[in-house]
């Protein structure tokens, strides 16, 4: 019989400790997967973050750091222009790159850092147990916004994908989600573009991923699942919002479409 | 005929793979694994078809599939 | 070669060149901004990058990048982007990352203002970041002092796997001397570094990281770090004795950096003038301080003058040394203003009478 | 035997460059020296000034208080710099720009109408070298052609320039030897 | 008021409220984040507002902003957000600015772990920020010290114009403990602050910078400030000397915080099953350090033993009080691991034999 | 004789340290003229940055703070929390808005605080004597990019009012210039506007506006607005770009026909 | 007098709740008490403790590593601190469970079917009741009264459960008494 | 008659108001003031306008415009 799934070669053989259904480690797959099939692991340097993924570093089977809270893409940004033969990529939470980090990940797109940055939205705190994140949606219920994010007082959610998607430098950006078996599909399609679009040193790339946190959402990861498509999506559109490839007047328009969501 | 394998250790018992099956071929274990969740099992191995959605939507990667000779993909992964 | 004029900033540049750094990461902030200056407009001639970072914290975090893909980086800012460092710095230190960079002091706190000052001694020799680590600082008085030292900064960071900071002050940075440089290092002769994160090929993965679930290998990597900083100290001190001949001395002025060449202009004077016996010990690696050497100067010394600029930061360590043996008294002007040579003599002669 | 010499006048007056100028010279003769410039937000249009310093010994302070000399540019530099000089210092002055004198009578003051000679040497831009001419003329710390040289290595690559300035310099050099003030 | 039983954290919270605070702005990091989860559930019934800034470096400066608006405000974090307050702290510091700010110390450096330390020692207490400053520390060691502290802090920094940090650890922050919680503060009864930014109504402008491009006003700030701290170091050293009656000690230990609870639990089982005579003494200012009361109970000491849970921060405070005249010895561990009663009981008896 | 335009009452008398021609010391006035006109000055708290107007605390005739470089959104933030009466306006440069305090200005915009910045955008690092800052146009000679600003490895210029009109959280976003009579009467307007609509506690109000540094530039007072014209008036369009009394479709498509300079 | 008691279990079984209810029953009677949980990222899915410390004097140190007692209700949880607990201290097993034993022959064991106990009592979660319940029958540090007391204070807003966690409790409180252990 | 009144020793000599007066009612004086620059001069009163326009330009408020009566606004400012 023919293997037609098995484990990735990019991945160490550890189990994580991420919470029964989360979907950080089916990322972490798609990542991994990637890497193998362009066949860049041997050159790869990927950046942890501060995050429940800041332990990222024992599950790639590849060169890692494990970076300061937020600082990844600057991190990615020493490593690279050090060593612009290696293939970088920064994987963080929404805590992480749109808090604290929304400086260091704005300017990383800005310069055009050929790197890859896999932007991980489950619209909270996971790591810290809870807390209100740049991400997190209107009424949902945190331990710091315990009455509901109040959008009078928090204001909405960032929408990073179409913030950076105003830049005028050349960058791949792209919205996924990772909850349903097909949306994994599409997901692990624009990874690998990403990371392709890096091997060959074209731009900025980043994938958002939507993704779950049934722990602190308080709920199964089939609920999770539906909460997510009831809430995250209509806010957070998927698609390609720029790439190098297509004109900046196609990517508006796009993006226009999208907005208007 | 197409199969899958789940890994018993790895599986936290999600249900992702369960959700995901067009064919309802997994079910959960009555029976707690080392780490205490009830893993997944194909209870209904014949009508698998390989299609690899579960293996797909596993976080942690506890699902490997098996086919034999050409095989119809429904998706590109 | 022959020695050129250069101004310290430049000359700081150069010597980093010449060190093997080809990738400097910064934020320009005045009294210093002539580095990266510099450095932009050198860098092409001999492949190097400069990266104007989006801030100082961005900047230290590109230096922890570099270093851990096994490169010979360099930052340079001034006191409140040195404060800005403290997090990334304690991140580098805890992974045993080599780094160079360079704090030209201002007058501080707060925004303060942009001329020379020493009120940044005990944020660099104490306790900048977080946690137990320890930084090699070293305090040149000329700029000459300033190229060697850049230029050995370099090997000590990555022979001792450690941040080392060079600090120096706005006249350090401004100011224009003759220097002889330092001959352009191999860069296929510099130390390897097979921790580095260059791709896992053929090896397992690297892993640069301060992450310790466990608390006991926590506690060892602090203790890792306090033995490498208790080898450090044994090894690095450094220190100049100037004029301290014989075994009396009426007064031994410690001082650092340029304020110790005022006070040796100071000291000078009231010898020749008031025939008194004045000797300067000047410290110049701040840590690891050198105890021993000022506690050896001390014992010969009927009385001790600090001298520095801010309200006395050094005159702890300069209590550690002397253990109430001698009588210590302080001179300091702060803020941007610098002693002179006069304010030091004035008060050499009120302590001799 | 050390000496410090403040140059100072409006920022675009060329005060760095003969400071650098005379720091090379000094050099060059294999002195001991220190240039430090006055830096800061003041910049911003208001006054600037360096600061040399030569000396058979090491230096000791690259930022002085009572210096040797000045070169002032302009009225409010005389106005800082005149009451800071030693006994028996040295002011030089440009007439042009300065109508006032320093009411020391202790120093050693010499005038010279720099912008107008430059520009009657066909560049208005060189009164600081007949600045620092005048100031070598009266005391020569570092010689007549020694300066020249730094002249012709700093303009090395604007060689239209060599010309004047050496022409300018050598004027206020000679104006100063010959004691030829403005008062 | 009776007993009530409550996290340190969330008393911590809590006693803010009472002391008159009613601006928190701060970032969550473990083991601290249940202070802001209590304030922003608690803060709507006292009209008080919670904002959850978007970084520490953030948060500080709203602190800037709220206190020099003449408010009562109140940031938590832990060590590596700590670092990232470097800067703004000294801005704050610069201005004479009143904030309170807690340090619920983890184990360092770098992101090391979330487990109790006392790692930030000397980052507290000699250079957090850059420039001539001093932050006035406090070091509970219970949650009813914590409560107590957090309350008075509120004076304390009003009082001085300047930034007091409380500095705790995990223990302090996640521990449950009865405490008897302090009155409500009458809101209009607070000191008034006419220097404060509150709009130039029938008066001039309020002013609150730290910038100065005179050299002598630069040195005149900083003196003042140093003038400050000096008064501060004669009015308010705090510590506790726990079973040292009697003119001869076996063995002085010197502990703060949480270890001196647990180096008390160790000085008295060796009183009683070596019949030998351990006292201990806890400084409760940190900065302040009570050099002068250390000094007096190390005379009657033979020796003298420093536990911490770092690689020995403290050691140069003690040294600096006992000034040589007594053999110091350290033990600690660190990055989450406590030395537990036995431990130091075990090191006490080493030094007794 | 009536006297139609004087010295207004906001500003105190004091001569500005701003270099000849600096447009600076224009947009003070405005500032200061709008405050008036509204009857704000006595509850007006302004943040001066870091930069050339570091010492507006000594120009403005209102209370002032001096913010640490970057931060005076979040200086802002703090003071307006703690007293919602007060009218909070900060004052910032290219510089310390858009590199170092990108993430403060990005996170003050989308919690929609009820404060006015004013971001004077003159493409360079004036104070520290001429670096490039991501306003910087591609090509521009700065002392830090000395063969030109490089969009390849440098990135494009930001495009601050654009990347923030992407934010959801209403806010007012408006893009006028200073260098010539007519624009700062249209600048002004957009000025006395936001601290109008701040005045009513409605939003997040921000006017950037053009400036220029000839000292910098190296360029006259007349040859920096010929620059400003030929260099940044293309690729900084000007106008409002997002009102809270307007849809957000309204701005998007506004937004869009400006994008396409 | 000191007592210091951990409890441990996963995540979910309410360790944390019982050592809450003992702590305040301590508060209740007026001794020093302090209660600490573990906490960290291991929190995720793994095992859970805390750790309460009763005594006349104030307490010392709120972190024990050789406690007095153990209450267990998971496997994991018996592995790591059977070994840790002083000698003659007790252990109280959830041996619903946890097959296994400690090998340990100088504590006094406890063993009690905890979770069917609470099954059988209508309330499954309410296993650690009585686990609490045994554990003060085995030892009352806090009164039997004192504690039912803690529980209707802790559920004063969840009325519906305060009577069957005071069943389970008591169930559990009597077993031990009675000396009815498991094996 | 409108008139302008130019504060000589504000003025920075930068020419921002000669480049906005429709009139050309401003020019430079020969003479330095004691900031060391060449300052603004209405040198041809009587063409001004009172549209304010040098006025609104100028970044060191060294301009003030004064009018007779009532006066035709070019601008609203
Ligand atoms: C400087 C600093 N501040 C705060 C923290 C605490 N911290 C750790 S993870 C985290 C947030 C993680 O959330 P996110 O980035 O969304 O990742 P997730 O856990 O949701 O995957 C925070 C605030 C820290 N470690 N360092
Ligand atoms: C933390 C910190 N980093 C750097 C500096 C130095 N610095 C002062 S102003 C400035 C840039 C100013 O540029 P901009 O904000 O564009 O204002 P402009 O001067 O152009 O008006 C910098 C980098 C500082 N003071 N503090
Ligand atoms: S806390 Fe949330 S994000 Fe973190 S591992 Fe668990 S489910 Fe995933
Ligand atoms: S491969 Fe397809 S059919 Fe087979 S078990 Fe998996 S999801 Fe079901
Ligand atoms: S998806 Fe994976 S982890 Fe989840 S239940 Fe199925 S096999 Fe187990
Ligand atoms: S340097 Fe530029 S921005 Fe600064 S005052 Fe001068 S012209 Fe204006
Ligand atoms: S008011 Fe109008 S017409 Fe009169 S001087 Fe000024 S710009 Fe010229
Ligand atoms: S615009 Fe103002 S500063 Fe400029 S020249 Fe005219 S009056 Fe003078
Ligand atoms: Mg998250
Ligand atoms: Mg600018």
């Amino acid at each position: 019989m023919k293997k037609v799934f098995g484990y990735p070669e990019a991945l160490t053989t550890n189990q994580t400790h991420y919470c029964p259904g989360c979907t950080h480690g089916t990322i972490h797959r798609m990542v991994a997967e990637s890497l193998g099939e362009l066949g860049l692991r041997e050159r790869a340097v990927g950046i942890a973050p501060v995050g429940c993924s800041v332990l990222a570093y024992n599950y790639f089977n590849c060169d890692m750091f494990e970076a300061a809270h937020g600082r990844a893409p600057a991190v990615a940004t020493g490593a690279k222009r050090c060593r612009p033969d290696l293939i970088l990529f920064t994987y963080q939470g929404d805590g992480d790159l749109a808090s604290i980090g929304a400086a260091e990940i704005l300017h990383a797109a800005n310069r055009g850092e050929k790197i890859t940055v896999i932007f991980v939205n489950n619209a909270i705190y996971g790591m810290t147990g809870g807390q209100m994140a740049p991400t997190t949606m209107p009424g949902q219920v945190t331990t710091t916004c315990p009455f509901g994010r109040n959008p009078d007082h928090e204001g909405y959610p960032i929408r990073v994908v179409e913030l950076l998607s105003t830049l005028r430098t050349p960058a791949y950006l792209a919205r996924v989600a990772s909850h349903t078996p097909l949306h994994v599909v599409e997901a692990k399609k624009a990874v690998r573009e990403a990371f392709r679009l890096q091997a060959e040193n074209t731009c900025f790339t980043m994938v958002e991923i939507l993704s779950v946190c049934p722990t602190n959402w308080g709920l199964t990861s089939a609920e999770s699942n539906e909460w997510l498509e009831q809430n995250m999506l209509p806010y957070y559109p998927l698609g390609v919002f720029k790439h190098p490839d297509r004109s900046e007047a196609d990517s508006a328009a796009e993006a226009g479409v999208l907005q208007g969501a | 005929m197409p199969k899958i394998v789940v890994d018993k250790t790895r599986c936290k018992g999600c249900e992702r793979c369960v959700e995901a099956c067009p064919q309802s071929v997994i079910a959960m274990s009555k029976q707690l694994n080392e780490k205490g969740y009830f893993y997944a099992v194909p209870f209904d191995q014949p009508r698998c078809l390989g299609c690899m959605l579960c293996a797909i939507n596993c976080p942690d990667i506890a699902i490997e599939v098996f086919v034999h000779g050409t095989q119809y993909q429904f998706i590109e992964y | 070669m022959a020695k050129v004029l250069m101004k310290g900033c430049e000359a700081i540049g150069e010597a980093a060149i010449r060190a093997g750094c080809r990738n400097f990461f910064g934020y320009p902030i005045t009294p210093q901004t002539e580095v990266p200056e510099y450095l932009a407009k050198r860098f092409p001639e001999v492949d190097g990058s400069y990266v104007q970072a989006e801030s100082e914290v961005a900047a230290i975090n590109m230096l922890y990048g570099g270093a851990g893909v096994g490169k010979r980086v360099l930052t340079t800012s001034s006191s409140p982007g040195i404060s800005l460092m403290a997090e990334g710095v304690s991140y580098i230190a805890a992974c045993h990352l080599p780094i160079v960079f360079v704090n030209i002091v201002r007058a501080g706190p707060g925004l303060g203002g942009i001329l020379p000052a020493q009120s940044d001694y005990l944020q660099a020799t104490k306790g900048h970041g977080h946690g137990d680590y320890k930084l090699l600082v070293l305090a040149p008085a000329s700029v000459q002092e300033a190229v060697d030292l850049i230029y050995e900064a370099f090997d000590l960071a990555d022979h001792y796997l450690t941040p080392v900071m060079v600090m120096g002050d706005g006249m350090i940075g401004q100011m224009m001397e003759p220097v002889d440089l330092p001959d352009m290092r191999d860069l296929s002769d510099l130390v390897e570094k097979p921790w580095a994160a260059t791709g896992a090929c053929g090896r397992g993965p690297n892993i640069i990281n301060s992450l310790y679930l466990k608390e006991d290998m926590c506690n060892a990597n602090s203790w890792k770090l306090k033995e490498k900083a208790d080898e450090i100290e044994r090894k690095e001190q450094r220190s100049e004795a100037y004029a301290c001949p014989g075994d009396v001395l009426d007064v031994l002025v410690v001082a650092y950096g340029t304020m110790a060449r005022i006070c040796k202009t100071a000291a000078d004077e009231v010898k020749k003038k008031d025939k008194k016996k004045v000797g300067v010990f000047r410290p110049i690696s701040l840590w690891p301080y050198p105890y021993e050497a000022l506690a050896a100067e001390a014992k010969k010394a009927k009385k001790i003058l600090v001298v520095e600029m801010s309200t006395g930061q050094m005159v702890e360590d300069v209590k550690l040394a002397v253990l109430g043996k001698k009588p210590i008294e302080f001179y300091g002007l702060t803020g941007g203003m610098v002693p002179s040579p006069d304010n030091v003599a004035h008060k050499l002669r009120s302590m001799i009478k | 035997m050390q000496t410090e010499v403040i140059m100072s006048g409006f920022g675009g007056q060329g005060l760095m460059m003969i400071g650098k100028l005379l720091a090379s010279a000094a050099l060059e003769e294999g002195k001991n020296v220190t240039w430090l410039p006055s830096y800061g937000p003041e910049m911003r249009g208001g006054t600037a000034n360096c600061t040399v310093v030569i000396g058979d010994k090491p230096v000791g302070s690259p930022l002085i208080t009572s210096p040797w000399a000045a070169i002032v540019m302009n009225q409010p530099s005389l106005e800082k710099f005149a009451p800071m000089l030693r006994k028996d210092g040295i002011l030089v002055v440009n007439s042009t720009m300065i109508p006032i004198n320093s009411d020391r009578t202790d120093i050693r003051c010499f005038r010279i109408r720099a912008d107008d000679l430059a520009s009657e040497m066909g560049n208005r831009r060189s009164a600081n070298l007949v600045m620092l001419g005048a100031y070598i003329g009266l005391e020569e710390i570092v010689s007549h052609k020694t300066l020249i040289t730094a002249i012709e290595h700093a303009f090395a690559e604007k060689k239209k320039f060599i010309d004047v300035n050496r022409k300018t310099f050598t004027k206020g050099y000679e104006l100063a030897k010959a004691g030829k003030s403005d008062d």
